[in-house]
């Protein structure tokens, strides 16, 4: 009996390789530094390119092609995933094959399989809340920061003994055979980009902050109002490439902004009351059968404007003034707007760096690098990476990537 | 990365922070600068629609700029406005610039730009459309007032001068079967007899 | 005892459920049906675990589950049980808490609605059968129709995975198009490199057979069971070869812009297109076609046919990419060389934008505009461009002029889809069966497409597809020897009247009509000729052939028409003329997971209504409707998932469609308001599109007033099935 | 004998006479009856059309329901009026409620668009009615090789969803006589006549490109089917000598000239003496 898969990041890339192997009988350990599964998708609200929700991913040989919500995904009842939550990878070392690996495990104030979600710790004490109703594990989570009166009655009265306020974070060394890295993208916080003023105005919001606001399961339950004073917001401008293709910040084509910025938009037009919608872009990039998202949004009215912002002026009564240089009138246009909207570039997530160190993997602009580019999964000897680990790529993408990261060591083992 | 609503809802009340500050310091003098912008809020937005609207003008939307248009015109180079950019200038709500543009009248009608407009944007028709729409306000070239007074008066473009040529060929001197007549019936109560009007 | 009685296991939640549990247990010990009554605090944690196994031991696996959510204990149940070694196969689940308490804060109109879907569930239980694990063996073999990179990595991964493959290309040798691109972006590697490993790969792997000058013409049989019908060589007899999966790996087609004429491709020998310029490019020294003087001048026009209404829709994904790399080669072989692209948008995505840069640096001008007209002038062409930044008219001379036409399926792709089964895209490439999540499946069973037939793709997309799709094929074949449950449609094939509804409509295409030879003697005209065969093992159990077909032939052997009809009966028991209620049939997909988020979010909605689960909204059938209207239902309401969105990767929600639009066309017709049912998409991240859809069926309910049935003037529906 | 309604529109007879007079003679030759209509006026392209859309269609449906009366087909020898009558038509066709207002008006003449008169340009009638071979048997002088560059014109090609006139059938056309199409880049380049009232110097600039471009591709002789185009190209040929001191001597012929000589009427009945630039050149060419 062969070691276990370490698989690094438990978004939907991960998820699927996990299911995947351990459907095919294969004992992995699925690591993930938050508190519940998911990663970005469990905040995008709508997927592109089937527009229905993130939440689901696929992995299932029992059931072939029965497709699984994050929420009903059981990754804890799984005989062969070990799933462990709030823990993050320390260090790599050994060798390929025999990897020894460094885990540093948060406190599991909350044990999963305990908790029913039965909602009684929510209504004691602010410290309890729930993530998402698809968190994957289904529990609530404890947030140490907060204490109140209620937080040691809730421990005490959860009728599965299921919190231990107490818990102590702790590190433990294992063995993997191979290890999957999945750590996904995070959006740049646009924050020093100093021409569109991300942080000096509460109106000026990024894509992934814009989806949060869309979401009905979010805070603003989809209405779309103006962070700054919450009254409705009917302009939104978005402006294509902030930080991508930009050699001050990343080099690269962030490559998937220009599909959700539109799918956006769509959304805007076509589902919320009288809204419209500019985009400022250089070069409109709906891939393949995404154009379908450019034709839609240009018959929905959306406004495309080739050019560049050169200015913004903060107006008092909560609107943006917004100068824009339109390349092709060869003249520069005032907006006045509720929102701005930013398709900030997408970056490799934290940490990922440290594991490519330590392993000795090839970097692709800060993402994961390949070996041979033409087989982008496999990055080193019994090393393999998906999804947006690889660089951004939408859920079609992450899940093939994975598939094929689960075909390729199964080719290995048999 | 995770990025939960609580998370989000910090950042959000961070920036106020940072947006009631910024009033202070930044709000007192405007920026300068010689950039002197169209403002969008004096366009006129249902210009869109209202050439949507109009006979030719459903595909409209469809255009991404990508100038075709121009590319296919044979005279653009002598245009101050690009068949591309009026129809910007059009999806912009630009109506006064576009209604007033000198270039829509010069149009061949060569029908090229339609031809081969990738999104099938009916751009030659859509400057008819335009046209109609810059007459109704009164803006039109003389020479074209002077055709108009043509039609409503004589009923015809051209009148037959040398009859004898027509002769020559064994034809009658006069056009057979021409009625002007009902032409100027029908154009006494449509746009033509007011341009005229108008002109008197 | 007898076997139709089931024992009942009620979860308290940690007795944190707003429900009545005397008034449950009292009314539930006096159905016929049930055999015992259980209240547990934690059906979840050991001690329930432990209770569960207890009772279906005492009654040989008849058990009901009055709990949370089947969807997050019934794993952890089964992994319980199976550790155990107790079937567990026969339990019915029934939620009280999503479903009930936690929407409905009345606790007596909770426990009321409770009951009634414990009853239901109870009358469904009685006559459930166990399931159990089968095993067939299938041959061990696999094959890939085409030989580029994506047929090439596939045959190789399927053959590491333990398959025999056959690698079947139409051409003389093996590569595609890859074999013709002088550099490949991002590594800059050229195509031969890439391919010449894994042509050795190939030549050493005793388990894969090459057939090159191979043309497939159709495949008959199922997964498990193909035979491929081909022809090979210069000789046209038709041979056959058997095998139990097929990889479809066709690669795609250049479009040829003969019918631009602004272009003048086909009418200037120097006007090419960018694989032609690939190929040249490859093949020794760039020279002009026209008269093999040198190639100085070269422009590039892009989206030529793709994004156009007129041919090409969408974008080819691919084009920017492959002029780039070969402007970068022509710099390579012809440093003076002047390279022009002409473009409306440059896609170029993630780390190829460097290779876009570098192109800059290396001096390829990009303009940004379009061609105005190309002719010839004493002997060379020339080009008139309309730079749109610029807004100037440029005319250059150009040695070459490189189309970068569109992207196409390959030819053939439509003729094999008629016998292989796999639907296609309204653009001519594979249909994937579930755009999000699943892209290499077909509709068809056993079939998987991988590489450029299904999309423009990247050479390292392609390989990535080809490693993928080997993997949903192991998943699949299971090495050769399936082993699968036996849950899903079992046909009685004495009662199949050989109508082919089923195999015409069946999401995944698994039950065959075969020829009955061996017919009965009856006169001829009663004589059916075809009757339908359906392979279990190979059914996802969605039971749209059991809606669809006329005879109750073909049923799901663990939701039968009499579990159902049975089911909607007991459920509605409660109903009258003065407690008007909504039945709602939910899918098990989309529809159970929008419900469940609504019990999570603990969002209200009105008590009068009833839910019995489905597999998929497609297992409802008009009976099923009538019956539950015969049975007292005010309005019947169907929850499914989205249009284009079924996880059958069929229509299951679209025939469901058509069944509801049906009865509620005989409704009016006999006067009972067809606006008494009606279905409504789902799916969990809009939670409200449930509590709006729900609330609309119980008010309509309220409004129609009583049906025939509670005022006692219907007449029964006629006898259907057995 | 087939007939048809003639719609000759008010260009041609009076610049053209030659034209209308050729046209009529080659169709007799072929058995096609040509009927001028009656009652009927200037079809208003392109101006009316640009100025007053209302009026434009309401003029262009009233000549439409006149042919609808007689139940014939209209012919016409000019592409501005075959680009109205069949834009409009088009137009009508695909959408009944601009056609129940114009219908309305027509109304008070006791007239009705119905559409079953097709407009069609002579041409296009000679092509499918009359057909290549017909014409082929009738050739008794074949202009042997002698080099055509064909000036379409671009009502008659363009938007082709609407005019339904293909390049190949003015092709074959003009290879049926004998005579060699020659291939000049600028071949769908417009004439310049539109804008002639507009902006002179555009429209010779134009007239003047076109006639290069045919010069210079090697074309003997060039022919045109429509009165305007004809106008740009030869009229305007005398008037390129003072605004670039260019001198092209190329002949335009309108197509039933050529055909006309093809099929063995003589010069005086193609009228080819009211040819401004001098065409009797092509004789030299007539074989037979």
């Amino acid at each position: 009996m062969s070691d276990p898969v370490l698989i690094i990041g438990a978004g939907v890339a991960g998820m699927t390789a996990a299911v995947e192997l351990a459907d095919s009988g294969v004992k992995t350990v699925l690591v993930e530094k938050l508190s519940t599964t998911g990663g970005n998708a469990l905040n995008l609200y709508k997927a592109f390119p089937t527009d229905d929700c993130f939440y689901c991913f696929e992995g299932n040989r029992w059931r072939p092609g029965i497709r699984k919500c994050f929420y009903r995904s059981a990754l804890t009842e799984q005989p062969n995933i070990d799933l462990k939550m709030n823990c993050e990878v320390e260090e790599i070392s050994g060798t390929p094959g025999k990897f020894s690996v460094k885990l540093n495990v948060g406190p599991q104030y909350i044990d999963p399989k305990k908790c029913t979600m039965c909602g009684l710790c929510i209504e004691r004490s602010k410290a309890f809340s729930l993530v998402s109703p698809q968190c994957q594990p289904q529990a609530v989570v404890y947030d140490p920061e907060i204490e109140d009166a209620g937080t040691i009655s809730a421990a005490e009265e959860c009728p599965t003994k299921a919190i231990n306020l107490d818990a102590k974070g702790d590190k433990k060394t294992i063995s993997a055979s191979d290890i999957v890295i999945a750590t996904g993208y995070h959006e740049m916080q646009p924050v020093n980009v100093d021409e569109y003023g991300y942080g000096t105005h509460p109106n000026i919001i990024t894509q992934l902050e814009l989806a949060r606001i869309l979401d009905p399961l979010g805070e603003a339950k989809g209405t779309l109002l103006r962070p700054s004073d919450s009254k409705p917001a009917k302009k939104v401008m978005m402006v294509q490439c902030v930080g991508s293709r930009d050699e001050n910040y990343y080099p690269y084509c962030s490559k998937i902004c220009c599909v959700y910025a539109l799918k956006h938009a769509t959304i805007l037009t076509q589902e919320r009351e009288d809204v419209d919608v500019s985009v400022v872009y250089m070069d409109i990039r709906t891939y393949d059968r995404h154009e379908r998202y450019y034709r839609q949004t240009r018959e929905a009215g959306v406004e495309f404007i080739r050019g560049r912002v050169s200015r913004i002026e903060p107006q008092s009564d909560g609107t943006l003034d917004i100068i824009v240089f339109d390349s092709l009138l060869n003249k520069y246009l005032k907006f006045s707007v509720d929102l701005f909207v930013l398709s900030s570039a997408l970056e490799p997530s934290a940490g990922s760096s440290e594991i490519m160190t330590s392993l000795g993997l090839k970097s692709a602009s800060g993402f994961i690098g390949a070996t041979n580019l033409e087989t982008e999964v496999v990055v080193g000897d019994r090393v393999y990476a998906c999804g947006s680990a690889l660089g951004p790529s939408e859920v079609p993408e992450s899940v093939t990537q994975a598939r094929a990261v689960v075909s390729k060591i199964l080719q290995n083992r048999e | 990365m995770g990025f939960n609503c609580a998370q989000v809802q910090r950042v959000l009340n961070q920036m106020s922070v940072v947006y009631l500050m910024t009033e202070m310091n930044e709000r007192s003098s405007p920026p300068i600068t010689l950039i002197d912008p169209i403002d969008m809020s004096k366009l006129d937005p249902k210009f869109r629609n209202e050439i949507k609207s109009m006979p030719n003008g459903e595909e409209l939307s469809a255009c991404f700029a990508c100038s075709t248009c121009t590319a296919a015109c044979p005279i653009a180079n002598m245009w101050k406005y690009k068949p591309h950019q009026l129809i910007r200038m059009i999806l912009l709500g630009m109506k006064e610039e576009v209604l007033s543009s000198n270039e829509i009248w010069l149009c061949l009608t060569c029908y090229q730009c339609q031809e081969r407009c990738p999104q099938k944007v009916r751009v030659t028709d859509i400057f008819f459309d335009c046209k109609n729409l810059a007459a109704e306000e009164g803006k039109i070239p003389p020479n074209v007032v002077a055709l108009a007074k043509e039609l409503l008066t004589k009923g015809q473009l051209y009148t037959v001068t040398a009859d004898w040529e027509r002769e020559d060929m064994g034809l009658e001197p006069e056009v057979p079967g021409l009625s002007t007549e009902a032409i100027k019936n029908i154009l006494k109560d449509t746009r033509t007899s007011r341009i005229v009007g108008g002109d008197k | 005892m007898s076997d139709n009685k089931s024992a009942v296991l009620l979860c308290t939640c940690g007795k944190q459920l707003g429900l009545s549990y005397n008034l449950l247990e009292s009314e539930l010990k006096k159905n016929s049906l049930t055999a015992s009554v259980t209240v547990e605090d934690l059906v979840c944690q050991e001690e329930g675990l432990a209770k569960i196994g207890e009772l279906l031991t005492e009654n040989n696996g008849h058990l009901v589950i009055a709990a949370c959510t089947s969807q997050k204990i019934q794993p952890r149940i089964d992994q319980y049980l199976k550790k155990k070694k107790i079937d567990s196969s026969q339990i019915q689940y029934v939620n009280i808490r999503e479903h009930s308490a936690w929407v409905h804060s009345d606790v007596d109109e909770a426990s009321k609605k409770s009951l009634d879907m414990i009853r239901g569930t109870l009358a469904r239980s009685a006559t459930s059968v166990p399931l159990v694990l089968e095993t067939k063996e299938i041959t061990n073999h696999v094959s890939v129709i085409g030989g580029g990179i994506a047929g090439i990595e596939s045959a190789l991964s399927l053959s590491n995975l333990g398959y025999d493959v056959n690698l079947m290309e139409v051409s003389d040798q093996l590569g595609g198009h890859v074999r013709h691109l002088p550099i490949i972006a991002p590594s800059g590697k050229p195509g031969k490199e890439i391919l010449s490993g894994r042509l050795e790969a190939l030549e050493k792997d005793a388990k894969i057979t090459i057939l090159t000058k191979t043309r497939v013409k159709f495949v008959t049989g199922e997964m498990g069971d193909f035979t491929i019908h081909y022809v090979t060589g210069d000789c046209d007899d038709e041979l056959t070869l058997k095998t139990s999966a097929v990889v479809m790996a066709t690669g795609f087609k250049e479009f040829e812009p003969i019918g631009m004429e602004e272009y003048r491709y086909g009418k200037n020998p120097d006007v090419v297109t960018q694989f032609q310029l690939s190929k040249m490019l490859t093949e020794g020294a760039l020279t002009r076609p026209s008269d093999n003087g040198q190639v100085k001048e070269v422009v590039m026009v892009q989206c030529v046919g793709s994004r156009s209404e007129d041919y090409k829709k969408d974008c080819s994904k691919l084009c920017c990419t492959f002029a780039i790399d070969n402007s970068l080669e022509i710099l390579k072989q012809i440093p003076d060389a002047k390279v022009r692209i002409v473009y409306m948008d440059i896609r170029v995505p993630f780390e190829n934008e460097m290779v876009y840069k570098e192109s800059r640096e290396v001096g390829v001008d990009y303009i940004r505009g379009r061609i105005s007209m190309v002719w010839e002038q004493d002997g060379k062409t020339r080009v008139k461009i309309y730079d749109s930044l610029m807004d100037e008219y440029l005319e250059v001379t150009s040695d070459l002029l490189v189309l970068s036409a569109a992207i196409l399926p390959p030819d053939g792709t439509f003729e094999l889809s008629e016998t292989l089964g796999y639907a296609l895209e309204d653009n001519g490439h594979i249909k994937e069966l579930y755009g999000k999540l699943r892209r290499n499946e077909t509709r068809r069973r056993g079939v998987v497409a991988v590489g450029a037939v299904t999309r423009p793709q990247f050479v390292s997309e392609s390989v990535t597809d080809a490693q993928a799709g080997a993997l949903i094929l192991h998943n699949e074949l299971q090495g050769g020897k399936i082993q699968t449950i036996m849950r899903g449609a079992v046909l009685n094939v004495d009662d199949c009247v050989g109508c082919s509804l089923c195999a015409q409509q069946c999401p995944r295409g698994v039950p065959l009509m075969i020829e009955q030879t061996d017919s009965e003697e009856v006169d001829e005209d009663q004589k059916i000729l075809f009757k339908a065969a359906i392979d279990t093992l190979n059914c996802h159990a969605c039971g749209v052939c059991q809606s669809l077909c006329p005879s109750g032939a073909t049923q799901l052997n663990f939701l039968s028409n009499d579990q159902m009809w049975s089911e909607i009966q007991a459920t509605l028991e409660g109903a009258g003329p003065d407690y008007p209620i909504t039945l709602c049939f939910y899918c098990e997909e989309c529809a159970v997971s929008t419900i469940d988020i609504v019990g999570t979010q603990k969002m209200e909605y009105p008590a009068s209504t009833r839910f019995i689960p489905v597999p998929c909204a497609g297992r409802v059938s008009i009976i099923d409707i009538l019956k539950a209207f015969e049975s007292g239902a005010g309005s019947v309401m169907i929850a499914a998932c989205e249009t284009d969105r079924c996880h059958f990767g069929g229509t299951g929600n679209e025939i469901a469609q058509v069944q509801v639009d049906v009865a509620r066309d005989i409704l009016n017709a006999i006067g009972w308001k067809g606006e008494r049912v009606d279905m409504f998409r789902m799916f969990s991240a809009e939670p409200e599109r449930f509590t709006t859809a729900i609330s609309e069926m119980a008010r309509r309910a309220k409004e129609l007033g009583p049906t025939p049935v509670h005022t006692g003037t219907a007449g029964k529906w006629m006898e259907v099935g057995k | 004998m087939t007939t048809y309604n003639l719609y000759i529109g008010c260009s041609v007879p009076v610049n053209y006479p030659n034209y209308e007079a050729a046209m009529i003679k080659v169709a007799q030759a072929f058995n096609m009856d040509l009927v001028y209509m009656e009652g009927v006026g200037c079809c208003g392209s392109p101006n009316l059309r640009a100025m007053d859309h209302r009026g434009w269609i309401t003029v262009n449906a009233r000549t439409l329901a006149i042919a609808d009366k007689t139940g014939y087909d209209i012919v016409t020898p000019c592409n501005g009026c075959f680009g109205s009558l069949k834009d409009v038509h088009h137009h009508l066709m695909h959408d009944a409620e601009e056609r129940a207002k114009v219908n309305e008006i027509l109304k008070k003449e006791g007239l009705e668009f119905k559409g079953n008169a097709k407009p069609r340009h002579f041409a296009e009638a000679l092509y499918h009615d009359i057909g290549i071979e017909e014409i082929k048997k009738k050739i008794t002088k074949p202009l042997d090789g002698v080099g055509i560059a064909i000036h379409y014109g671009c009502h008659l090609l363009r938007p082709d969803d609407v005019t339904e006139f293909k390049p190949e059938y003015l092709q074959e056309l003009v290879e049926v006589t004998g005579a060699s199409v020659i291939d000049y880049p600028l071949w769908k380049q417009c004439c310049g006549a539109t804008v002639l009232p507009v902006d002179e110097d555009i429209a010779i600039r134009l007239a003047r490109d076109k006639v290069k471009s045919m010069k210079e591709a090697g074309a003997a002789f060039a022919t045109v089917v429509c009165p305007a185009c004809g106008n740009q190209l030869d009229l305007q040929q005398l008037g390129l000598k003072e605004s670039y001191g260019e001198v092209y001597n190329l002949p335009v012929l309108v197509y039933p000239q050529i055909l006309g000589l093809a099929i063995g009427l003589n010069e005086e009945e193609v009228g080819l003496g009211m040819n401004r630039v001098p065409a009797d050149p092509i004789l030299d060419h007539l074989s037979g």
